[in-house]
């Protein structure tokens, strides 16, 4: 057990806690609090990965402005505790069900990859999770996507335009 | 690249046009005279000109099928255009038509990426440009329930299909390291399909993505309430253009990555391919609603456009292509009977033979052709659908299946032409000019030609 | 690390995202539970970048292997949040007529 | 190029009337039209074989052929003969937008000419479906109460079982040495005989229902009766030639294996439909239904005759093709003057006739004698040889056949005893003076029939070739 | 209309020129005024060490006066009740009874007087009308309370001290001038 | 065990230098306070707080006294939980940004070399954009858990605020970021020590931009919508006292501290001191004087702060929306697109 390995285990069970309180949480308020907990975590990961870009990139969009309309929409909707009505018990359990047997057939399926036995993920070194490289990649080999997201950035905008106007 | 750079230019001018005009009808020419110049750079680009030259590195892949498919999608959209024109503007509160256009030359560049991507990456931002534009258009009326409930629920598929989507994209990277779409799926020394579970997982999932996305069951569920939701001019965009943009993204990934797959591609698809005709045809019939009949009824056809996986010989672009002209062409032309309703329901159309038998006989052109009966397109782009299957060694059995559903779609469609002609009652429909007409006509005369020359279509595919 | 380890932990995150899809009625939870998801993806993406790039730095110590999946988590994230501004414009549309965000709540007015 | 006309003349001749709303220019055009194709068709008929070729999908490989041969030709005769007496037979009914009507009567007569033309086999199945559209919109527009769904029925079926044939032309399509639909190509394709199997049902399906042959033809007798005359004559003296000429001019040479190995099941199949058709045949009291089920015991005959796969046979079935749509369309035109002109179709309220319009008794009574196969009759000529195919292929089912031929005696002559005898009926009274037109038709058609009876040697000659092709390979 | 004055001024509506619609100019104008306040006098005057000038005319609190000997002057007349616009003031008159003439220097007084200071609005005219000099209002503010009942001011909390007993505090109520 | 085998001295180090910055931001802070009295009082010709101690300086700790002796009051009918973390995120989040900020060069002390800066990731900027991101949770989550309708919409103007003008703030900064090419703070102000010029020099544009966005990102007046007091009674923080209100206004003026650092630092060379030969005095000596340079600038920039507030009435919520919008980022993105082209015109 090493500090990586420590802070591994923490961030995950950290994600995957919060993850399930999102899900259980019954007021939505709660649900946004611990997603962007579980961002956090997620953000945790990437610095365990050293995709350090990432990592403040998914605080930045995710955790701070993502979540920040999430909330905004909420309370500007101020969706009082234990407004939502519930789903059938049934329905919840079939959810939960084919849920769990869609991770368990995944689970299943990776561990029968003979390929990935014994793959390491590289934590901690490699220079690619910073900014430079990817920077450099952005704009040189994937400068055409780059430039075609903005072609949706245009179109969310005009929509939320059409949609938001009264 | 052409189409890509006019599309998104022509929806910035677009959506800066209402600002220099209020004007609706010079927006409306705008955007008709920018889909002009859009096929124009297309047709370019397919003779090899470019406006800016560019390195895609290896991003996207222009072939001749591709832009052909652009071509043929972009007329589509020209049409679609130029017949609906003022049914768009209506949509709303009446003061977003140069935004409505702004958005369908977005869609158009979606379109683009989508026929041309080499690489997941643009799969996955083609496919989103494609939608979320959609996920707007859908609640463009927002004062109707309907309308925002489809836009949510189209939405909320939508994004949880991109999930699905980009799980699979990534599975497919862990097996293979690239993204890109010609990724060593074959072992070179044994020439063989890597088994990689991993590989087909993500492939699987990618599949049920895109099953998503062009509505084929068992992934078809939000598909008649958002087409029955949205306002009727963007319906028939949806499942006509952008549908067909679906398919072509489809056959463009499972080309040569199915090979991953190995024979459990040949369980799968037909499997989907079923379920997909059992339900839009079976749920077509018990059908109130026109609108909601054609939703399901455009379920139905993906089943059949889902044909054009099933081989990899030259047929399924022919196929895919005449099909997706002769489906959406009769779609628009049908939608646009719709538009003019007064109400969707099938009684609306009681009598209409008497009171417009242009309009009628126009209609049941149509209809003819979304049902493939001969002289008109349908016929053939069933034709060429069947013999793709069979030329790709589909079993028997599945071709019986595709023309039982095929036999049940006439009853579904022919329901609408009986209550037009051997039902007596005065139709639910608001007027029409001799120029709306005339449009019809014109599809009426496209399907009808390559109902008989379809060749005519394939003449500039193969140079 | 090992991949697997990486997988299991987004696949966890993944199926929690889809059993929140499935089972609750709140469009914004529904919606909070696909970002779960694509955040879980994210994750993997990373994974994997690092595990071919720790792979390739054995062969070349200057390789960018793996350079590409950080790339498209950087454009995932971009589209989400697009997404997330279209969305959201859509269910405050939708509370705005029906003055609730339930993702049945039309369901029952059909019927 | 001159078969082409074929085509283009009723095509023409429709489009126009959609234009004509004056009810004699209507009648003038429509029946002119029909008398040029008579004419052209009585032209290919003494002229040597003649085709046309023109290319069409040269992707698909598929050209736009038109071959007249024996089988084409007399079947041509038929339909060219069929409209104009119609036509003319029926100018004193006045349907409701009879422009349109007529024009789509057109439009069947330009589909049926393609698929007896077609030397193509998409071709052949894009006719084969052409004929199909107008008739339904025809029936469903103009037919009896119950037409929408009766009409719906039959379009089902036999759209359903086209589509088995469109399948069927595509597996063979497939396996043909050039990728070509051509007639001449379809018959070298290699087919294992498994495939052959395969195809040969598809096909079938598709003619079974035309025909229709007995699981397959509960569509037949409601849509016959539903039907507006005009479309119900066309229905049974042409149309169902239609399945009849495709297993002669596909199934027959395509797939030998398959259709020697099936002929038995077929054969016993058709033998059934022979004798159900005829006991319900002579349960009824509707004329027109009585003409129906008459009808499909006569075409299961034919169909029984083609199984057996024995040249006598064929040959008498070539010759009944045109046979029996010349009887057929006289009953048919009989019974629409008596229904025109009585009002009702139901033999109990039928009686007199004799009486009251002998000369369209004593016609009534001709095609009756034909309609029984007697001799000199021109139905007895292909009857006879049938049976005598039927009987080398099976002597039993010969003997059960036979059977239909006392059973057709019996409900003919029920029928023209209750219809030309016994008291003036009261619907009897009421009819007018006779329709000049119909019976002058009806005259020519009875003179064809007792022609070809007495001397049928004009019909050999000209499906000989037909014959030859099929037998001598 | 006719402009009934002449000093209706036309309202100048010639469109912003661009710098004007920049602001920043006039921002740094606004902030060049705020600055230049850091270098004015503050006219702030540090109340318990320094006080401000009283004007001559200041009217504070009101004092119920007493003679040289001591003696209340005020008969309760009434005259300042009637005088006050504002309704302040209240008494009740009492007839001098043998022994108190060294207290009251009528032979009527007030037995109860009271002022509501609430009410009160420091005009002065009580003082005006008191034909015998017994009300008048000081320099003093009146001073903060935590009932409204505290601020009716009972004839104790007016009255000036006995300058025969209390002769310091007698000066210091008194003040500078009367 | 491989936790223990870490290098101490450097976390002592840090440790230190954590401890260090956070209490003078603290103590900053309370002074600010005090200033901002003090200046508000100067610009309206008032003496402002002098009673507590000598010119009043110890009022801030009597403030901060009064704020801790006060009554802790949780309404009922708020979520106690999120009550109490809105304050603190608010708190930390300002706190944090602290740690990328390059206090000075180098000293050495004790034979170590220390760098004045508590981490030098090469994301620094983006790491402030994250923190600052993280602010508004603070007001958000205190303004949605005091169950209060003033409450609740100052928190949603504070959002909605805050990201907008977060975009217009960051489109400013990347013009900055192309002339400078990296996104370290040392980097970016060690470039302005060597060069000559500092970089308002090449961004002014820039800078007006993100000044105005540093202002609207602080709350500070004229847009301090979310605790608009007439329109909003108090904003976000109607229902908080004692030592909670004390860390929302701690957290502001720790911000406005902080922003002022970074502009300090992006656009005024940090602890630069212009004029001045480094060489010419001892490596510590140096440093140290860099460090009050760059307070002194931290200090100027606060004044400005407070002389805007007391300058410039409020805007209206749409005027705030608007100039966002309409103005900054436009003009935000004509700045970036000529830095590009005079970036490329001079390779």
């Amino acid at each position: 057990m090493n500090t990586l390995e420590i802070l591994f285990y923490a961030l995950s069970a950290f994600a995957v806690v919060s993850a399930v309180m999102v899900l259980v949480s019954k007021n939505p308020i709660h649900s946004v609090l611990c997603l962007i907990l579980v961002f956090f975590a997620i953000s945790g990961h990437y610095i365990l990965l050293n995709a350090q870009f990432l990592a403040i990139v998914n605080i930045i969009v995710y955790a701070g402005a993502i979540m920040v309309l999430f909330l905004f929409v909420i309370m500007l909707m101020n969706i009082k505790l234990d407004s939502e009505p519930q789903k059938k018990m049934i329905i919840k359990f079939i959810g939960v069900l084919s849920g769990g047997s869609l991770l368990t057939l995944l689970v299943a399926l990776v561990k029968q990859t003979s390929q990935l036995q014994g793959k390491q993920v590289l934590m901690k070194e490699g220079t690619i999770g910073l900014i430079h490289p990817l920077g450099k990649a952005l704009f040189t080999d994937y400068v055409l996507p780059f430039e075609i997201s903005s072609v949706l950035f245009l179109s969310a905008m005009v929509g939320a335009v059409i949609i938001g106007k009264k | 690249m052409n189409a890509i750079i006019i599309s998104a230019f022509m929806g910035v001018v677009m959506m800066f046009s209402s600002w220099g005009t209020s004007s609706i009808k010079l927006q409306r020419n705008i955007g008709l005279l920018g889909m002009l110049l859009l096929i124009g750079a297309n047709i370019a680009h397919l003779t090899g000109v470019w406006v800016i030259e560019f390195d895609t590195k290896g991003m996207l892949v222009f072939n001749r099928i591709g832009l052909y498919a652009n071509t043929i999608l972009f007329v589509l959209t020209f049409i679609y255009m130029w017949i609906n024109g003022e049914e768009i503007d209506k949509v709303g509160d009446h003061t977003h038509t140069a935004d409505y256009y702004a958005i369908f030359f977005f869609i158009l560049c979606g379109v683009s990426v989508l026929t041309s991507f080499d690489n997941l990456l643009m799969l996955f931002i083609g496919i989103e440009i494609l939608s979320i534009p959609l996920y707007i258009l859908t609640g463009a009326d927002k004062k109707n329930l309907f309308s925002n409930e489809a836009s949510l629920k189209y939405f909320l598929m939508g994004a949880f299909s991109t999930g699905i989507l980009l799980l699979g994209i990534t599975f497919i990277y862990g097996a293979t390291g690239s993204f890109h779409l010609t990724a060593p799926v074959i072992n070179p020394t044994t020439n063989m399909p890597v088994e990689h579970f991993l590989m087909s997982a993500g492939l699987i999932l990618l599949f049920v993505a895109l099953n998503f996305k062009v509505s084929a069951a068992p992934f078809h569920f939000w598909t008649p309430d958002v087409y029955d939701g949205a306002p009727t001019v963007f319906t028939s965009f949806m499942a006509t253009v952008v549908k067909a943009a679906g398919f072509i993204a489809f056959i463009r990934v499972f080309e040569i990555q199915r090979e991953a797959l190995g024979y459990s591609w040949f369980i799968i698809l037909p499997f989907v391919i079923v379920s997909t005709l059992l339900v839009g045809n079976i749920t077509a019939v018990f059908q109130r609603s026109v609108k909601r009949m054609l939703a399901y009824s455009s379920i139905a056809q993906a089943g059949f456009m889902l044909f054009a996986l099933y081989g990899r010989s030259i047929f399924n672009n022919e196929a895919i292509l005449l099909y997706i002209v002769a489906y959406s062409l009769a779609t628009i032309g049908v939608f646009a009977v719709l538009v003019k309703m007064k109400d969707y329901s099938f009684e609306s159309f009681n009598g209409l033979a008497k009171k417009h038998p242009a309009l009628a006989l126009l209609t049941t052109i149509f209809l003819f052709s979304l049902a493939g009966i001969p002289l008109t397109a349908g016929f053939f782009a069933k034709y060429f659908m069947l013999n793709a299957l069979l030329t790709a060694g589909a079993g028997l059995w599945l071709l019986i299946v595709a023309i039982v559903f095929a036999a049940v779609s006439v009853f579904y469609y022919f329901r609408l032409v009986q209550a037009m002609y051997f039902t007596s009652g005065e139709p639910a429909i608001n007027e029409i000019d001799k120029k709306y007409e005339f449009k019809l006509w014109l599809i009426a005369a496209i399907l009808i030609v390559l109902g008989v020359f379809p060749s005519l279509l394939f003449n500039y595919l193969y140079f | 690390m090992p991949i697997q380890y990486y997988i299991f932990l987004c696949l966890t995150l993944f199926s929690i995202g889809v059993v929140g899809v499935l089972t609750r009625r709140n469009a914004i939870i529904v919606f909070m539970c696909i970002e779960l998801m694509l955040n879980a993806v994210n994750l993997l993406l990373v994974a994997f970048s690092k595990m071919y790039h720790g792979a390739a730095l054995q062969v070349s110590p200057a390789s960018t292997a793996g350079i590409d999946a950080q790339i498209f988590v950087f454009f995932i994230m971009v589209v989400a949040a697009a997404e997330v501004s279209v969305g959201l414009a859509i269910i405050v549309m939708m509370f705005r007529n029906t003055h609730s965000v339930d993702i049945n709540f039309l369901n029952r007015l059909k019927n | 190029m001159f078969l082409l006309l074929f085509l283009l003349i009723p095509v023409f001749a429709a489009i126009l009337l959609l234009f004509v709303k004056k009810e004699q220019s209507v009648n003038t055009i429509a029946i002119s039209a029909a008398l040029v194709t008579l004419l052209g068709a009585v032209y290919i008929i003494i002229s040597k074989t003649s085709s046309f070729d023109a290319a069409w999908l040269p992707l698909l490989n598929s050209r736009f052929t038109l071959q007249a041969d024996g089988l084409a030709k007399i079947l041509v005769l038929l339909t060219a003969i069929s409209f104009p007496a119609i036509f003319i037979a029926t100018s004193k009914n006045q349907p409701t937008q009879k422009n349109i009507f007529l024009s789509l009567m057109l439009l069947t007569q330009a589909g049926l000419m393609g698929v007896f033309l077609a030397g193509d086999a998409l071709l052949f199945y894009f006719f084969w479906e052409l004929a199909l559209i107008p008739v339904y919109f025809l029936c469903s527009i103009w037919g009896g109460e119950k037409r929408i769904a009766v009409t719906f029925k039959f379009f089902i079926y036999t759209f359903l079982g086209s589509l088995f044939m469109l399948i069927g032309i595509i597996l063979v399509y497939s396996h043909t040495g050039d990728q070509s639909f051509a007639l001449a190509s379809f018959k070298q394709a290699h087919l294992t005989s498994g495939m052959q199997l395969t195809a040969f049902a598809l096909f079938f399906i598709a003619f079974a229902i035309k025909m229709p042959i007995f699981p397959l033809h509960t569509w037949q007798p409601d849509a016959y009766e539903q039907s507006p005359t005009a479309v119900t004559m066309v229905l049974s003296a042409v149309m169902v030639k239609m399945g009849l000429y495709g297993v002669i001019r596909w199934l027959m040479p395509l797939f030998p294996t398959a259709f020697i190995a099936h002929s038995n099941i077929v054969t016993l199949l058709s033998v059934i439909g022979i004798l159900y058709a005829s006991f319900i045949a002579i349960r009824q009291d509707d004329l027109k239904r009585l003409i129906a089920y008459s009808s499909i015991a006569h075409i299961g005959l034919m169909n029984a005759a083609l199984f057996s796969h024995i040249q006598v046979g064929v040959q008498g079935v070539l010759v009944q093709l045109f046979s029996h749509g010349i009887n057929v369309l006289g009953l048919w035109i009989v019974a629409d003057i008596i229904e025109q002109q009585t009002g009702t179709r139901s033999m109990k309220d039928l009686g007199g006739l004799a009486k009251k319009q002998p000369t369209l008794a004593i016609l009534l009574v001709g095609f009756a004698f034909a309609n029984i196969a007697l001799p000199l009759t021109n139905a007895f000529v292909g009857e006879f040889l049938m049976f005598n195919g039927l009987f080398q292929f099976n002597p039993w089912m010969a003997a059960a056949a036979g059977v239909s031929v006392i059973l057709a005696a019996i409900y003919t002559l029920n029928m023209v005893q209750k219809i030309a005898y016994g008291e003036i009926s009261a619907a009897t009274n009421l009819m007018p003076a006779p329709n000049k037109n119909a019976q002058g038709v009806l005259i020519v058609l009875l003179v064809i029939v007792f022609f070809t009876g007495v001397y049928p040697q004009p019909l050999f000659n000209v499906t000989a070739d037909t014959l030859q092709q099929l037998f001598v390979k | 209309m006719q402009a009934l004055t002449n000093k209706a001024q036309a309202v100048n509506r010639k469109p912003m020129t661009f710098l004007e619609r920049l602001y920043l100019i006039n921002i740094i104008k606004g902030m060049m005024i705020t600055f230049s306040h850091m270098f004015k006098k503050q006219p702030t005057i540090r109340y318990p060490e320094e006080k401000r000038e009283f004007s001559p005319v200041f009217r504070g609190l009101h004092v119920l006066n007493r003679d040289e000997e001591g003696r209340e002057r005020c008969t309760a007349c009434g005259l300042c009740a009637v005088a006050c616009p504002a309704e302040a003031i209240t008494m009740e008159a009492a007839e001098r009874v043998e022994g108190e003439e060294a207290l009251y220097r009528e032979e009527k007084y007030a037995a109860k007087y009271e002022i509501n200071m609430l009410r009160c609005i420091f005009c002065g005219l009580c003082e005006d009308a008191c034909p015998k000099d017994a009300i008048y209002l000081s320099e003093t503010f009146a001073p903060a309370n935590y009932t409204r009942k505290g601020f009716v001011y009972a004839k104790s909390d007016l009255l000036i001290p006995n300058p025969k007993t209390e002769a310091t505090a007698f000066a210091e109520a008194k003040g500078v001038e009367a | 065990m491989t936790i223990l085998a870490l290098d101490w001295g450097f976390i002592i180090e840090k440790l230190i230098m954590i401890a260090i910055v956070v209490f003078a931001s603290l103590g900053i802070a309370l002074y600010t306070t005090f200033g901002e009295r003090k200046v508000a009082a100067i610009l309206q010709d008032r003496p402002g707080p002098s009673r507590a101690g000598p010119f009043g300086l110890l009022q801030p700790l009597a403030d901060g006294l009064k704020l801790i002796m006060k009554e802790e009051i949780i309404p009922n009918a708020a979520s106690k939980w999120l009550f109490i973390l809105g304050p603190g995120l608010a708190m930390t989040a300002s706190l944090m940004t602290c740690a990328v900020i390059p206090w000075g060069s180098a000293i050495d002390v004790f034979g170590r070399h220390v760098e004045l800066q508590i981490a030098d990731v090469n994301i620094g900027i983006l790491y402030v954009f994250a923190v600052v991101s993280m602010g508004v949770y603070g007001i958000m989550i205190g303004g949605w858990a005091s169950n209060n309708k003033f409450s609740l919409m100052s928190a949603l103007r504070a959002a909605s605020q805050a990201i907008s003008y977060e975009l217009a703030m960051g489109l400013a900064l990347i013009a900055l970021l192309m002339t400078t090419g990296s996104l370290s703070l040392k980097t970016i102000v060690e470039q302005q020590v060597q060069g000559h010029w500092w970089n308002i020099v090449y961004q002014p544009l820039g800078f007006l931009i993100f000044f105005i966005t540093a202002m609207a990102e602080c709350n500070r007046t004229p847009f301090d919508l979310p605790e608009a007091e007439n329109e909003l009674n108090f904003g976000y923080h109607q229902e908080y006292s004692s030592m909670k209100l004390g860390f929302y206004l701690f957290a502001e003026y720790i911000n406005m501290i902080m922003s002022s650092a970074i502009m300090a630092s992006m656009y005024f060379g940090g602890y630069d001191l212009p004029f001045f030969n480094e060489a010419s005095v001892a490596p510590n000596i140096a440093a140290m004087i860099g460090v009050g340079t760059l307070l002194i600038k931290i200090v100027l920039f606060i004044f400005l702060f407070m002389w805007i507030r007391w300058t410039i009435p409020r805007f209206r919520y749409d005027q705030l929306m608007g100039l966002g919008w309409k103005t900054l980022i436009p003009l935000a993105l004509f700045n970036m697109l000529v830095t590009g082209a005079v970036i490329l015109a001079k390779l």
